[in-house]
């Protein structure tokens, strides 16, 4: 299993801190298109990802039990 | 050595050699909102040689709940937040030589202002401007520190040619439709955490403690208890086109930017983004009701009004802004809604 | 409700009913230094109702580093902080009701400043203040955020009575001799950042949104890039003589306080501390000295003299401060090399 | 073996960020003063003490494992 965990306004759509999800196998993107429609969050796809609290490129496969973090660049100044 | 960095050179890693490496340091800000007055003013007081601020408004009744150097007087004179902010950093700190720019940040404008300039921070409130900072950056090897923020949010971020990461390796393209400071709100704190963070960052740049400089990139959230660092190293894109093997700057160019026209006798300004995307027009309604404007729309498009603002937006991005030729005032509003 | 507040009213855990609760709050600032400045300014711009803020200094050039308020004037004509402060303020945000009292926080002086404040925010430089605070936030249920910084480090807690543990939990006693910003040195960004975590628990409490409060304090290090959350649910000590079952509020009695006496016709104002402790004379000469203090000493006590401040301190924490009649001035000066 | 950290100006002291020690069966109040001699740490007796990201008294016992974290209070503002 792997823990998910949104920030910022990701939170506020998934209307969660985390979940928890069957990822390992994925790329970071696929995981993305699958979150973003069943989690139904929009614009995840330009959203940075981490792994175990580094950053990770949207092609990086997701391992059995690895913590994702899906954290929004924000634009505000 | 006057007596008035007394506490800042009784810190070991600034001391009296850092302080006078301050003082001989000069800092490009770009922007003068609730970011680039609070970063102004912690460098300002922190004894920095020279400070070169850019910015393209003017000081407005909202701007007071969270940007550091304005007042009420500034708001009825409706005087230029660069120009404003100049005149409270020398209250502050006359010692300081300040340029105040009132304009767009353009890259042109940027890469003639950037001749001996040490370091760029950033406190603008597009992405669009950011990645044409993040150019400049990589193109005449000059460190700048990303730092944004919206709602009890807010991240911050330290770039160093040839050291870390770029912008363009971690976003790939300009995100559309990041949550700004108009559309999502904002609090006081959490823009005092971000200036925390890149005046930090700035002090240890300045001071040439590069040891010292944050690898990772900081989000926070002050109202959720939030504090994440993402480490940094594996983000570095041999290809990305701004840090690359074979940089071609790609924000620097004509073709990557917002296009603006002023269109004759209608006063007004059309905006274009620089690729097209899809603007969900029922969510920017929501958005600019909360603002106080009055909506109106259709599938295809959105009309808005508030006292003199009225603008009418696409599905593709595009925008009419009336009631200004001034095409500057237009893209501040348009960027202020989308990031 | 005008344009003002309009970024804050769009975050959705204040908005307007938030706003309305921010407006009819009174907050007691203690301390209008690097932290009550700073703290001042954020609650001011954020539309609190009425600010009660309390200093016994005047402003001296070498605040003017890290004291967002204050300017290169306010130091010429030796402005009390206080004074100082609230004209800023008024300037920034004439719908607040600002009460600036210039003189020593005394237990018996924040007692009757108690009546129908809300919420207090430390801001002092002294742990005995801060203890005293502690003990009136107990005896009369009202929550302070403590908060302090010293180098490029810092920390805040926030305490809720009948919620969490209270800082005589934490502390048990006043620690002596802990750094400050004269012995240990200060950077404008640790300000900023403790201020950050200062407003924004503020903000939360004034809008009544108790189950947001941080319940861990929180330290960082901004230069060496840390961040620390410790859990505090453990730390509530049933037995505490400030929050617990037989609560006594020892730093209310004057046997917990410091001593102070005018000599007679000798200009200097004697400091006992309230238990004799050992002061490492050789550190504090190193200290001073760093300061630009001109000290002499024998194994037994330490004169020290910068301009017109002159004392002599001896090994059990006892010190002469020569050439003033006024305790308050006196006090601080002690304080701000004691903590 | 029981990881020890210190902050602020007790990492200067040390000279160290951090220590290994076997420091179960002690209590806080043991360990602090075992520290304060064998690293030459002053004042560490008015250090808060955390154990495993949790504040701990003075009585506390330490278990093998836990990671032990010296905060000093600070007092400037």
């Amino acid at each position: 299993m792997n823990k998910i965990l949104f920030f910022a306004h990701l939170r506020d759509e998934a209307g969660e801190e985390s979940v928890m999800l069957e990822a390992s196998g994925k790329t970071v993107a696929e995981l993305k298109a699958f979150v973003a429609e069943n989690y139904g969050i929009h614009k995840l796809d330009t959203a940075m990802a981490a792994i175990n609290e580094e950053f990770a490129p949207n092609e990086e496969m997701i391992k059995e039990g690895d913590v994702i973090a899906f954290i929004p660049p924000v634009s505000g100044g | 050595m006057s007596d008035r960095y007394s506490r800042q050179t009784l810190f070991p890693r600034i001391g009296r050699e850092g302080q006078d490496k301050i003082k001989s340091k000069h800092v490009l800000i770009v922007g003068a909102g609730a970011l680039g007055s609070g970063n102004a003013e912690v460098l300002a007081r922190a004894g920095i040689g020279r400070l070169t601020i850019i910015d393209r408004d003017y000081v407005e009744e909202s701007n007071l709940q969270r940007q550091q150097l304005y007042t009420e007087e500034d708001v009825a004179e409706k005087l230029p937040k660069a120009a404003a902010a100049k005149m409270r950093l020398e209250k502050i700190n006359s010692e300081v030589e300040i340029e105040a720019l009132i304009g767009d940040a353009t890259p042109e404008v940027m890469a003639g202002l950037i001749g001996d300039v040490d370091l760029m921070i950033d406190s603008t409130d597009n992405f669009e401007t950011r990645m044409a900072i993040n150019d400049i950056s990589q193109k005449y090897r000059i460190p700048w520190i990303y730092g944004a923020c919206v709602a009890s949010f807010g991240m911050s971020f330290t770039i160093v040619p040839g050291v870390t990461p770029c912008l363009n390796c971690l976003l790939k393209a300009v995100p559309l439709q990041g949550l700004t400071c108009d559309t999502g709100g904002i609090i006081g704190p959490a823009v005092q955490m971000v200036i925390a963070h890149q005046t930090a960052e700035a002090l240890k740049i300045l001071v040439e403690d590069f040891d010292a400089v944050r690898p990772s990139l900081v989000s926070f959230d002050l109202w959720r208890n939030d504090y994440t660092s993402m480490k940094m190293s594996r983000a570095k894109d041999p290809g990305c086109l701004s840090c690359g093997q074979n940089p071609e700057y790609p924000y620097l160019n004509e073709a990557n930017r917002m296009k603006t026209a002023v269109l004759c006798g209608r006063d007004t300004v059309q905006i274009r983004p620089p690729h097209a995307s899809t603007v969900d027009l029922q969510e920017m309604s929501g958005n600019l009701s909360a603002l106080g404007y009055e909506v109106k729309g259709n599938p295809y498009l959105l009309s808005a009004e508030m006292s003199e603002n009225r603008f009418v937006i696409f599905r593709d991005g595009r925008a009419l802004i009336h009631g200004t030729k001034d095409v500057a005032q237009a893209k501040s509003l348009y960027q202020r809604l989308f990031g």
